[in-house]
């Protein structure tokens, strides 16, 4: 029956969609780790980073559109849910740390023993288990959507205002995390990390393992979205972001279905932000940052909102764009991108996929004269 | 104050209900009663009230003062939208609402009584009885070409019907049905006062209409609204005479 | 005690002898060589030396001294006072002999050293001035250095103080003498304890912070008596204090209420009537905080003399410039977007990164210098209250600006144009108004408010190409807060969460006062999801 | 499109991002490149900007002299935009990609604690210009701004001093941020090491860009008014200076009252200030802009030809950058080539001038000898030197007031190579090596 739910629900294109992700994540790290350095096909490390950090983001930004192109909440915190998992992660490396850290305290992270903890904090107990810190990257996240999403969609909160309430979501957990008495670790948040589950997170292997976790992770995101979407479950989530209160008087509990996909979309952030953190090597408060959910919405927006696919294809042009600029570009590429973000929302309000589509139509309705 | 609603023999019971906004009262002080299986056309001018009716009964709008029971037990003043419309009202809105992302057929199935839980919904198909329903609207409101067609692409005309076979779908005990015959064409407003007695075989229905042509064809009991309370009632022949209906509709 | 010390510990005593007797009398000269030479131990015991030597030149030389105006000339290593002059041309300084008073001609900066001081002897020169303008004919002088004899409390300055007060006609400044006499008393060693019981009263009466001081300072006293005394006033002057601390954390409040309210406003207008979400609110009001800079750098070189009133310059100037690049957003970009608020969002955001770096570019990432004229500097006195003239100044400003607008929008056909079209555009389209126009006049008239805020932010913030970004979520937050739509409600949000904020920072500190409010703003939408002042009815879904 | 077709073209796509990403690995043999990582936008482009344009100015003199090693000197700069994750990514590229043979950037502690783990891992060069919290040495980053006992004591000492003030209550003011926090502790255990008591102490965080100061300059003013004389020592970062001095300014606080003496502040933020009534508050640095001598005046007058701004006004970072810079030269020139693995060993001992008239030397825990300066904020906007420590002050890695790190040197020497080192219990301890 879960089969069925899964493969029912998904397009044709979704369906190939999921499968290039999948061989983008099996060909680069094979790539990286099976070819010479000498080879054309080689992939360096630094592009297998790249490549995986674009990846978690992919997921991100298809967490946003669940919540933005299916319930219609323009969510503008959502980087609080991926910090969130980032956090959860970047505490259980800190753990594995151990005794390597500058000061060798087994137990006590070396900006504990700076602040003179004289022991752990009660919330950093488990956090050496993995186990732990996995179920804590979907939990916390998770239990945070559902306070926020039972309060607000129960009052009614919608459009804008629900965008300012996450937005102001987003902006007290930066500056919460930015006081070093919360104890994880203030404005420097966490680095310096040395294993995952007992392997260097330095090593090649670990790289190209990590890489493909992410493409794996947005796959199977794209599987249970589109499974989702497809069901009649998604049927009646489109009616309510169309028409909520005409779905009330239908008897539907809006509330619910919002509720429903912002936890799970929560989650899904809360994954591909504990992915990232061992990938770019550090997680600290700018990660909650309320410009880095704008950006995250503006992926979705670039490739196509409500398009499963279309925020994928957005993460990866616009950060894409924004490594290449940054390097090539140093002093203008705030330009480039303000004014990609501007043309955007003018002339592409159906991001790519939508002018993909758009192509298609056309073609086809000329084909269609011609014969 | 735990009082226990006032048990009734009629499907719906509106006591003493008050409504205001910043100090403008929508609602003043308005009783009805609806028995089962009645129709009942609710006329009056602008601003008289009947929408904002409307939403309290639908658990919309929360009135300041007074009782509203549905069905002889349930408090409707204390119940969400949600929690009314599955105990059997339905309501179709004064500008044709439909789900214009969905095709008709899905706006059906949305609105087809029985599941309404999400979780359930998750994993669920058609059943064939729901199948089988969906057919027997499909030709009632006569829009089985259609059925494939998105919401958005209907006609004004089409809305409301698929509006109606919407309401049939969800099978209430009571129907709201807010003006129904706004913007059809004369053909069509005969077609659905036919379709609306021939409802109301089964289920109550409370009418709000301005077109007086139309009201006079369904021949049914009238009440005359009017700054939120209620001026009259009786036949329309009756209401028509009463000098403050008419005072009310032409005095000014 | 090095031979020095005791010397320095003798000299006001020898001096005081010398004044009496003038028969010690030092050359004035070598008094200022020494004042010139050798480390800040000696040239702090030669100011001493200086102060009590009777001179008239003392006070101007000393003056100078601390003004940074004394230098020394490096042909001749004469002593002089150096002020810019007004026809001396470019860079060149008037000289005055130090010593004798005469011109000394000009000269360049870099022909002169400049004799340095430091806080030290800064402080020096301040209690040295005190004695020495105790007897000044000009009222103010007098009382400055009757405050200043407070807070330094010097005991050598007694003996320049009881002929001062003998001497004094205006009651007030007399008060300050008999309190500085008391406070020197207190911190002086050898007093009788009756004295230091009755400077005791005397102090606890002026009951402010240096009163405090002073209290706490003599309840270090041996004399049990005299500690039980101090303590008790100290205690008393704590709790008048406490009082107003109340009052100045409502100050504070309504002080930070009035930059949000600044902020704010023209989004408000913005948001709250276009429903536009313009997420470049902030970089207009930047711009406008540019504006202020340019302005000021081109009356520094065309106009110095307008100097004073180049903020009230600038005001009109930043709304221009603001209003204009508003009109013109609202033109090329805004107008595709009406009806798609959430898209406006996206848009904008990406016009603010542009106008960020179009700022960086042109002006550079540093932070640009704007002064603030002399009638918004400094601060006065509400009883214990401090109150800031440039903070008063925006105050006072943002409730003109409020004022204006609420004006414009009831009583001008600009106003009921713009009421009519955000109310209903078709309608209003119908009955002649020409919609586009209103539209980008309203988006002007918002971003030129933010220009305004612009120009009162460069007064209290940095002036950078971040500085919109610091108040465009805070802005947010209030309009919604307040209801949007409502200009009363933006009024009050702003001030609400001004105070809050104020009140909660002595407890929770700055960080957790605010992640604190952001909290109470969330939950406070939950309860009143369209903010406090929202319109109920029908109408509004 | 069919699957196989989509899933050629998606991988298509993928090797375009991977090889455009990596396309500009032809490393021409001729040029030595040098990577410069400091933000262009974002907020702390405010401060990073400059010290980009001053590593520029040094690249194009050093290339007028002839170059390095034969070789003309290329600058690569990339614009991690005040973003902590992108420093990281930037370092790698410009260390994995671009194959510079060493960097010269950060500014925040955090941007430096992001990139340190890309450092190790590919054993680049990294010089850090900016004075820090200390309590680190790495191997392959060279501190050439302060260590807290090159700024943070001997402005405190000053300030103890009868020249001073004889100050003996005091308010450490900071950001919230791990730079104030190290140097407050220091500092605090430092001044009750020196008999000051716990309540005439009063320590005060607030957070990054933070503009509204009245309550905390009131309570500064509170804490004033006890009767003794008090200072301010802040560690208040870049961008929310401004107006705590422009508060200052408004409530009176005169530098005669209660002087405030900053690590934070240079030529460079008060350009952004009207410094007027600030005369009198205090900078500890390890250089500024009046210091008179010949390379200094020099050095500014390149710099403002460079820049072609008469006005730019020089700091502390830059001078850092310069020592730092020449050193990299010294060392390369004595290694004979620009391997890390060589040129890390060859900059111990080397020695470069300072802009301050006397020579700096690296130390074997890859910190610096420099003097310390307090300068006294004049109207112009410039600093007054009132005092300077009679010699060098070697750059101690790990402070030796705290209890954490007391025992602990750093000593890249070959000898030790260890960044951490035990004096007590003899060995290397954490990821010290």
């Amino acid at each position: 029956m879960i089969t069925r739910f899964l493969w029912t629900g998904m397009g044709r294109n979704l369906r190939l969609f999921v499968l290039l992700v999948l061989a983008v994540g099996i060909v680069v790290p094979a790539l990286n780790l099976l070819m010479p350095k000498t080879s054309a096909f080689y992939v360096p490390a630094y592009a297998l980073q790249l490549i995986g950090k674009y990846l978690c983001y992919a997921s991100l930004a298809l967490a946003v559109d669940l919540v933005w192109g299916f319930c219609g909440i323009l969510t503008l915190g959502h980087a609080a849910f991926f910090a969130l998992g980032g956090y959860c992660m970047g505490m259980y490396l800190m753990r594995q740390i151990g005794a390597r850290g500058v000061y060798g305290n087994p137990i006590l992270p070396d900006f504990m023993v700076f602040l003179n903890y004289p022991e752990l904090p009660w919330f950093w107990h488990g956090f050496n288990h993995f186990w732990f810190a996995a179920a804590m990257i979907v939990i916390v996240p998770s239990v945070l959507a559902l306070a926020l999403g039972w309060f607000a969609f129960r009052s009614r909160v919608t459009g804008v205002y629900l965008s300012i309430i996450t937005q102001a979501m987003t902006f007290a957990l930066l500056l919460a995390f930015f006081r070093n008495d919360m104890g994880f670790g203030g404005n420097n948040g966490m680095t310096d990390f040395k294993d995952i589950l007992g392997y260097s997170v330095q090593a090649d292997t670990t790289r190209a393992a990590l890489c493909f976790a992410s493409a794996l992770a947005l796959a199977i995101f794209l599987v249970i979205s589109g499974a989702i979407i497809g069901s009649r479950f998604g049927t009646a989530l489109i009616a309510v972001r169309d028409a909520e209160s005409r779905m009330r008087f239908l008897g539907y509990r809006a509330e619910t279905y919002k509720l429903f996909v912002f936890v799970l979309s929560a989650a899904m952030a809360g994954i591909a932000g504990a992915l990232y953190v061992p990938q770019i090597g550090i997680i600290n408060p700018s990660e909650f940052a309320p410009g880095n959910s704008i950006e995250a919405v503006l992926w979705v927006a670039v490739g196509g909102r409500g398009t499963l696919i279309g925020p994928v294809i957005g993460a990866f042009i616009v950060n894409f764009a924004k490594t290449y600029l940054t390097g090539a570009l140093p002093e203008v590429w705030l330009f480039a991108l303000g004014a990609l973000f501007i043309v955007v929302t003018l002339f592409l309000p159906k991001g790519v996929v939508g002018l993909w589509a758009q192509l298609r139509a056309r073609n086809l309705a000329r084909k269609a004269t011609a014969a | 104050m735990k009082t226990a609603p006032r048990s009734t023999s009629a499907l719906l019971y509106l006591s003493g209900v008050t409504v205001s906004f910043d100090g403008f009262k929508a609602l003043n002080n308005l009783s009805l009663l609806i028995e089962p299986g009645e129709m009942r056309a609710i006329i009056g001018p602008n601003g008289a009230g009947k929408t904002t009716m409307m939403d309290v009964i639908t658990g919309k709008t929360r009135p300041d003062e007074g009782e509203v029971v549905f069905d002889g037990q349930a408090d409707l003043t204390k119940l969400d939208e949600a929690h009314i419309a599955t105990l059997g009202i339905g309501r179709k809105f004064q500008k044709p609402t439909v789900f214009e992302n969905h095709t008709v057929r899905d706006n059906l199935l949305l609105a087809l009584a029985g599941l309404r839980s999400w979780y359930k919904l998750l994993g669920a198909a058609p059943t064939r009885a729901e199948n089988n329903r969906l057919a027997e609207i499909l030709s009632i409101i006569r829009m089985e070409a259609q059925q494939h067609m998105l919401g958005a692409r209907l006609s004004h005309g089409q809305k409301q019907w698929l509006e109606i076979g919407m309401l049939l779908a969800q099978n209430p005990k009571l129907m709201l049905v807010d003006e129904p015959v706004a913007g059809m064409t004369d053909v069509e407003t005969e077609t659905t006062a036919q379709v609306l007695r021939e409802v109301n075989k089964s289920h109550s229905v409370v009418v709000v209409e301005h077109d007086m042509s139309f009201v006079r064809a369904l021949g049914v009991k009238v009440t005359v609204l009017h700054e939120g309370s209620m001026l009259a009632e009786g036949s329309l022949d009756q209401v028509s005479a009463d000098p403050r209906v008419v005072e009310v509709y032409l005095g000014r | 005690m090095s031979q020095k010390r005791l010397l320095a510990w003798l000299l006001p005593f020898l001096a005081i002898v010398a004044v009496a007797g003038s028969a010690f009398a030092a050359d004035l000269g070598s008094l200022v060589t020494n004042l010139v030479t050798g480390g800040y131990s000696e040239r702090d015991d030669a100011i001493k030396a200086l102060a009590t030597s009777g001179e008239a030149r003392a006070a101007p030389i000393l003056q100078a001294l601390s003004a940074g105006d004394l230098y020394v000339r490096n042909s001749d290593k004469l002593v002089v006072i150096g002020k810019v002059s007004a026809s001396g041309g470019s860079g060149k300084l008037a000289l005055t002999d130090a010593v004798t008073g005469k011109d000394a001609g000009t000269a360049a900066e870099d022909d002169l050293d400049k004799v340095k001081v430091n806080n030290r002897l800064r402080g020096t020169i301040d209690a040295a001035m005190g004695s020495l303008t105790l007897m000044s004919p000009d009222p103010k002088v007098r009382r400055q250095a009757a405050e200043s004899l407070f807070t330094r409390r010097d005991a050598s300055a007694l003996a320049a103080l009881e002929p001062a007060l003998a001497a004094e006609k205006d009651d007030s400044i007399k008060r300050s003498m008999i309190e500085a006499r008391a406070a020197i008393v207190l911190t002086t060693p050898d007093t009788t304890p009756a004295q230091k019981l009755a400077a005791v009263a005397v102090v606890r009466d002026r009951g402010d912070r240096d009163a405090m001081a002073v209290l706490q300072a003599a309840a270090q006293s041996t004399n049990g008596e005299v500690k039980a005394a101090a303590l008790a006033g100290a205690e008393s002057v704590r709790n008048t204090l406490q009082a107003w601390t109340q009052a100045q954390n409502v100050w504070y409040g309504i002080s930070l209420g009035s930059v949000l309210l600044l902020a704010a406003i023209g989004l408000a207008i913005t948001f709250g009537t276009m429903g536009v979400i313009n997420m470049a609110h902030g970089e207009m009001v930047m711009l406008g905080a540019y504006t202020t800079f340019v302005v000021q750098q081109a009356l520094r070189s065309y106009a110095p003399g307008l100097n004073e009133i180049s903020v009230i310059i600038a005001l009109p100037l930043a709304f221009l410039v603001s209003g204009a690049v508003g009109v013109l957003i609202e033109r090329t970009i805004i107008r595709f977007l009406y009806g798609r608020s959430l898209d406006t969002l996206l848009a904008t955001w990406g016009l603010s990164l542009v106008l960020q770096q179009a700022v960086r570019s042109i002006f550079g990432p540093t932070n640009r210098e704007v002064s603030s004229p002399s009638w918004m500097s400094g601060s006065f006195h509400v009883g214990q209250l401090d109150v800031t003239y440039g903070r008063l100044w925006i105050i006072v400003f943002a409730l003109l600006v409020f004022a204006a607008l609420l004006l414009l929008l009831r009583k001008t056909p600009l106003g009921l144009y713009m009421r009519a079209v955000t109310q209903n555009r078709p309608m209003a389209a119908a009955v002649g108004i020409r919609t586009p126009r209103v539209d980008a006049l309203t988006f002007g008239l918002g971003s030129g408010i933010a220009g305004l805020a612009g120009v009162a932010l460069s007064q209290i913030d940095n002036v950078s190409p971040n500085l919109g970004q610091g108040y465009i979520i805070d802005s947010f937050m209030v309009v919604v807060f307040g209801g949007v739509g409502n200009l009363f409600g933006t009024l009050v949000g702003a001030t609400a969460l001004g105070i809050v904020n104020k009140f909660l920072e002595p407890y929770a500190g700055a960080v957790l006062g605010k992640i604190l409010v952001l909290v109470f703003i969330i939950l406070f939408i939950q309860r009143r999801p369209r903010g406090l002042f929202a319109l109920k009815g029908r109408s509004v879904e | 499109m069919k699957l196989g077709a989509m899933i050629r073209t998606g991988l298509v796509a993928a090797g375009l991002v991977a090889s455009a990403t990596t396309g500009a690995f032809a490393q021409s043999g001729d040029t030595i490149k040098v990577g410069i990582l400091h933000s262009l936008s974002g907020t702390m482009a405010i401060s990073e900007t400059t010290l980009k344009d001053v590593m520029l100015m040094l690249i194009d003199q050093q290339n007028k002299k002839g170059g390095l090693l034969g070789k003309k000197l290329e600058a690569v700069v990339v614009d991690p935009a005040s973003n902590w994750p992108l420093f990281a990514e930037k370092a790698r590229e410009l260390l994995q990609k671009d194959k510079v043979a060493a960097v010269f950037g950060c500014w925040t502690s955090v941007s430096r604690k992001s990139v340190l783990p890309v450092f190790e891992e590919l054993n680049g060069i990294l010089f850090y210009p900016v004075q820090y919290e200390g309590q680190e040495s790495q191997k392959n980053v060279f501190y050439t701004g302060a260590a807290p006992n090159q700024q943070a004591i001997p402005a405190v000492d000053y300030l103890m001093s009868k020249d001073g003030g004889e100050v003996k209550r005091w308010v450490l003011a900071g950001t919230d941020y791990v730079y104030p926090r190290t140097t407050n502790k220091i500092l605090e255990a430092y001044l009750l090491q020196k008999g000051v008591a716990k309540e005439d102490i009063m320590i005060n965080y607030t957070p990054f860009g933070h503009s509204d100061w009245q309550s905390i300059v009131a309570d500064i003013k509170k804490f004033g008014s006890a009767g003794k004389k008090t200072a301010v020592v802040s560690t208040i970062n870049g961008d929310a200076n401004v107006p705590f001095y422009k508060e200052l300014g408004n409530q009176g606080i005169k530098a005669k009252d209660i002087p405030v003496v900053a690590f934070s502040v240079g030529e460079e933020e008060l350009a952004g200030i009207d410094t007027k009534p600030l005369v009198g508050h205090l900078a500890a640095w390890n250089y500024f802009e009046s210091v008179k001598n010949p390379a200094n005046e020099q050095f500014i007058k390149d710099w403002q030809a460079f820049t072609k701004n008469p006005k730019r006004v020089t700091n502390d970072p830059m001078e850092a950058h310069y020592i730092g810079f020449n050193m990299w030269v010294a060392a390369v020139t004595k290694a004979g080539t620009t391997d890390p693995s060589k040129v890390i060993p060859a900059m111990i001992g080397v020695k470069a001038p300072n802009l301050t008239g006397g020579v700096s030397e690296m130390l074997p825990n890859h910190h610096i000898t420099k003097p310390v300066l307090i300068g006294e904020i004049e109207a112009n906007g410039q600093f007054d030197v009132v005092w300077k420590t009679p010699g060098l002050v070697p750059g101690a890695a790990w402070s030796p007031i705290l209890d954490d790190s007391k025992n602990l040197v750093a000593d890249w020497s070959p000898a030790l190579n260890c960044g951490n080192y035990d004096n007590v219990a003899k060995k290397c301890i954490g990821s010290g090596k």
